[in-house]
């Protein structure tokens, strides 16, 4: 068991690494966040008072499309070389270099995230009403549950054709659920009318079934030759 | 088996017509909504076609998977047994009989778990690795039409009678909706990656598919119970002559589903045949054929003569 | 009670809705027959 | 289990029992049936769509057979993996990292860390370990070299090659062949899949020609069998 987490640090670490070797595709990513916030703002008037309902949605949907362009990237550089050939040649066990790319692509997707927000919260100059600090585990679970079912169908449209365009196909559909609990969870924290109580329980279910699902099948799509 | 396929056509069109009739003159008007609530004769036994077939593509999927390798395929055998003995004991025990909604009975619920392990262990008997995945293929084709017409003949009934086109707190109707965006991506996955591996893709996402439908029932049930919206339809039990002939019409569509699902099988078999035979005399064709001993024969398959 | 369009408006799309679908099963069909005959041809 | 390296030559550690492979509708592999011997060194030839590459690819486990068995040292393939070393004609390498940044990385792959290690493959392949330049800006002939040392990383018994020559300059190549003359000498098996067969004449125990997806002849010696069509021999013959 030891070396199955050594080897997902590794890799998480090379990852990393390379990302801060070459930041150019992390600025491309943040410029792209910033340009999605900027159109939000522009299409949405933030003085108008039921805007305050609606930018629950408008911070999730800002944070899909950014993580749709980030998880895009996930397998860019073992593509380019063939790499993963490398990879499932070797004993090491396909959900170690799952779980580092997961981990990866949600400390980007965070990061990413952490522009975000302070923008919404700028621009819409947002006050929240309910219990804020619940905007955490709401996040938290919300990133998991785009970036871990994100990574795998990343995985998947490897061997499609058109791969940037299978990716949020695949994806967007399976996530509604998550979306829903997410915009809901988000908008009833900030309004504060009702609780998020079970939007959160509902997200945790989600990562928990999908995390599992992810791991039981990664194999399969990774061998799949 | 040539002749069956016309016999139970026609069989098929009378069962149709005889629907159509009770349908729209035999079944009484409803008090609230009038003679547009017929709509319902078309566009509930629909929704239960979809489910199922959408239920079958599922379990294809599953047994694809499994079949992989003998012991995950004997794991998923015992799983099943496991859920059909759970599901058959467990609606009788007090503490979850009342959990049930009002409409249901204990002993319906067992019998649903019985046909589904049963339905299980059939198509494992039938249907064998490449014919499993043409099964897939055919009940999620067949299966997006019928869910197809769930979706146009929704909002066509909610408009006169509650005048608005769409209600996103319709639990029915948007967990149809979410389930015809799963499987409408299942289709695209399969003409988008044309590789080998298509088909174990393919039974992947259907089985992240199905994990998805309990969600998103629950996520859009809460999100009902926070902003109450008309539901199409009305629940609450329904005059046991309306519910005659809606199980009529239910057979009938069951029967026509059958006949379209048996066709595009057929023509999915044919399918992979011909392409296989085609690319076996591309193969064969180029010049390279001149060596010492071109032991390899064209085994071409009969179909091409 | 104009109500009565939609009904047969969803009828129809109904059936509609089954012919395209039926349509393209023929459709495919036609073309597999008419690869089957390519086959024979390009021996 | 015998370690094949003491073994006397000859026993088999490679057996393929009518493996029949097919990518949807195209069939690559139409029932082979091979045994290979441990300590010898083989190249596979045939023309393109012969199947070379996905006969390679079944035996290092990356594809997975439609029908038949394959056996590896008993095993298989993903059960041998440890002793099995795989190389391409792309190098198998990031380009953003240095050669010993990336053996360092695949080493712990295997579970056996240590640096030493990288630096004997690196210098047994003729390069330099201190060589900080990234891979993506190596020649081709140096780039194929360190794909070879993270193949030999860790001292498998059997090296499967793919084209590993392919547009890479004469005197690598020659060289590349010198380095594998010696490890099959140490008793290593190897498979080379190459169109430039000549370079291995005199090297190699044996040819194993492909047609049509099935080995349809083995001989011991390049000039004695027919030479494959299109086949230019590189270099003098």
């Amino acid at each position: 068991m030891r070396s199955f987490w050594s080897i997902a640090l590794s890799t998480l670490t090379k990852d990393i690494r390379l990302e801060w070797r070459s930041k150019d595709a992390l600025n491309a990513m943040l410029f792209f966040s910033l340009l999605v916030v900027v159109i939000f703002v522009f299409s949405f008037d933030p003085l108008a008072e039921e805007s305050r309902h609606i930018v629950g949605g408008l911070v999730w949907v800002a944070f899909l499309f950014a993580a749709v362009v980030a998880l895009n990237q996930t397998w860019a550089r073992e593509l380019r070389n063939q790499v993963l050939d490398a990879y499932r040649v070797s004993p090491a066990p396909a959900n170690a270099l799952f779980l580092a790319k997961a981990i990866g692509n949600f400390i980007l997707v965070s990061l990413l995230e952490a522009l975000m927000a302070p923008l919404f919260v700028i621009f819409y100059n947002l006050r929240v009403l309910g219990p804020a600090w619940q905007l955490i585990p709401v996040t938290l679970l919300g990133t998991w549950a785009l970036v871990v079912n994100g990574t795998f169908f990343a995985a998947m449209s490897l061997r499609t054709r058109s791969r940037e365009l299978m990716l949020p196909l695949l994806l967007f559909p399976v996530s509604i659920p998550a979306v829903i609990s997410m915009v809901a969870a988000t908008t009833s924290i900030l309004t504060g009318d009702d609780p998020a109580h079970f939007y959160i329980v509902l997200l945790l279910t989600y990562d928990v079934v999908f995390t599992t699902a992810c791991l039981a099948l990664f194999e399969t799509v990774l061998q799949a030759e | 088996m040539k002749r069956a396929f016309p016999i139970l056509a026609v069989l098929t069109a009378l069962l149709l017509v005889y629907a159509f009739y009770q349908a729209l003159w035999v079944a009484p008007t409803d008090a609230l909504q009038g003679d547009v609530y017929r709509i319902i004769y078309y566009h509930v036994p629909s929704a239960w076609t979809a489910f199922l077939l959408f239920f079958i593509n599922f379990i294809a999927s599953v047994q694809y998977l499994a079949n992989a390798r003998p012991s995950t395929a004997r794991a998923a055998r015992w799983i099943v047994i496991a859920i059909g003995i759970i599901g058959f004991v467990a609606p009788f025990i007090p503490q979850v009989k009342q959990q049930l909604p009002t409409g249901m009975y204990p002993s319906s619920v067992a019998t649903t778990f019985l046909i589904i392990t049963g339905l299980y262990f059939v198509i494992g008997k039938y249907f064998v690795d490449q014919d499993l995945d043409v099964l897939a293929v055919t009940t999620a084709e067949v299966g997006v039409v019928f869910c197809s017409i769930v979706l146009v003949t929704g909002p066509i009934w909610a408009r006169p009678v509650w005048g608005i086109w769409w209600a996103p707190g319709d639990i029915r109707l948007t967990s149809t909706l979410v389930l015809w965006l799963i499987y409408v991506s299942y289709l695209v996955l399969r003409r988008f990656s044309d590789s080998a591996q298509t088909q174990k893709l393919a039974a992947v996402l259907a089985v992240f598919g199905a994990l998805d439908v309990p969600l998103v029932y629950f996520s859009i049930w809460f999100f009902r119970t926070q902003h109450p919206q008309p539901v199409i339809g009305g629940g609450g039990s329904m005059d046991p002559r309306m519910l005659h002939v809606l199980l009529i019409s239910w057979m009938a569509f069951l029967c026509f589903a059958f006949l379209v699902c048996w066709s595009r099988y057929r023509l999915e078999k044919l399918r992979r045949e011909v392409e296989e035979a085609e690319a076996l005399e591309s193969l064969l064709e180029p010049a390279g054929l001149a060596g010492p001993s071109s032991a390899v024969k064209t085994p071409l398959s009969r179909g091409s003569k | 009670m104009n109500s009565i369009k939609f009904l047969y408006a969803a009828y129809i799309a109904t059936w509609l809705i089954h012919s395209l679908y039926i349509g393209s099963l023929v459709r495919r069909y036609g073309r597999l027959r008419q690869q089957m005959k390519d086959l024979g041809r390009g021996k | 289990m015998t370690n094949p390296l003491t073994a006397p030559r000859g026993a088999p550690i490679i057996a393929v029992s009518n493996l029949v492979k097919q990518f949807g509708r195209f069939t690559a592999l139409r029932g082979v049936n091979a045994e290979f011997d441990a300590g010898k060194f083989y190249v596979i030839l045939g023309d393109n769509g012969a199947g070379k590459t996905t006969l390679l690819r079944a035996l290092a486990g990356l594809t997975d057979p439609t029908r038949g068995e394959i056996s590896i040292l008993g095993k298989k393939p993903h059960e041998a993996s440890r002793d099995l070393g795989y190389m391409a004609h792309p190098s198998l390498l990031y380009d953003e990292m240095s050669g010993m940044e990336n053996l360092l990385y695949f080493d712990k792959l295997y579970d056996i860390a240590g640096n030493s290690r990288c630096e004997q493959a690196i210098q047994a392949v003729g390069l330099d370990a201190e060589l900080s330049r990234p891979v993506g800006k190596y020649s081709q002939g140096m780039r194929q070299r360190m794909s070879l040392a993270r193949a030999i990383l860790h001292d498998p018994k059997i090296l499967f090659l793919d084209e590993p020559f392919s547009n890479v300059d004469l005197h690598s190549a020659r060289e590349m062949v010198g380095l594998l003359k010696g490890m099959r000498d140490a008793g290593k098996t190897i498979l080379v899949v190459t169109h430039q067969a000549a370079l291995l004449e005199g090297t190699a125990d044996e040819f194993v020609w492909m047609q049509a997806g099935q080995i349809v002849d083995r001989t011991n010696h390049l000039a004695r069998g027919h030479l494959a069509p299109g086949d230019a021999p590189a270099g003098e013959s």
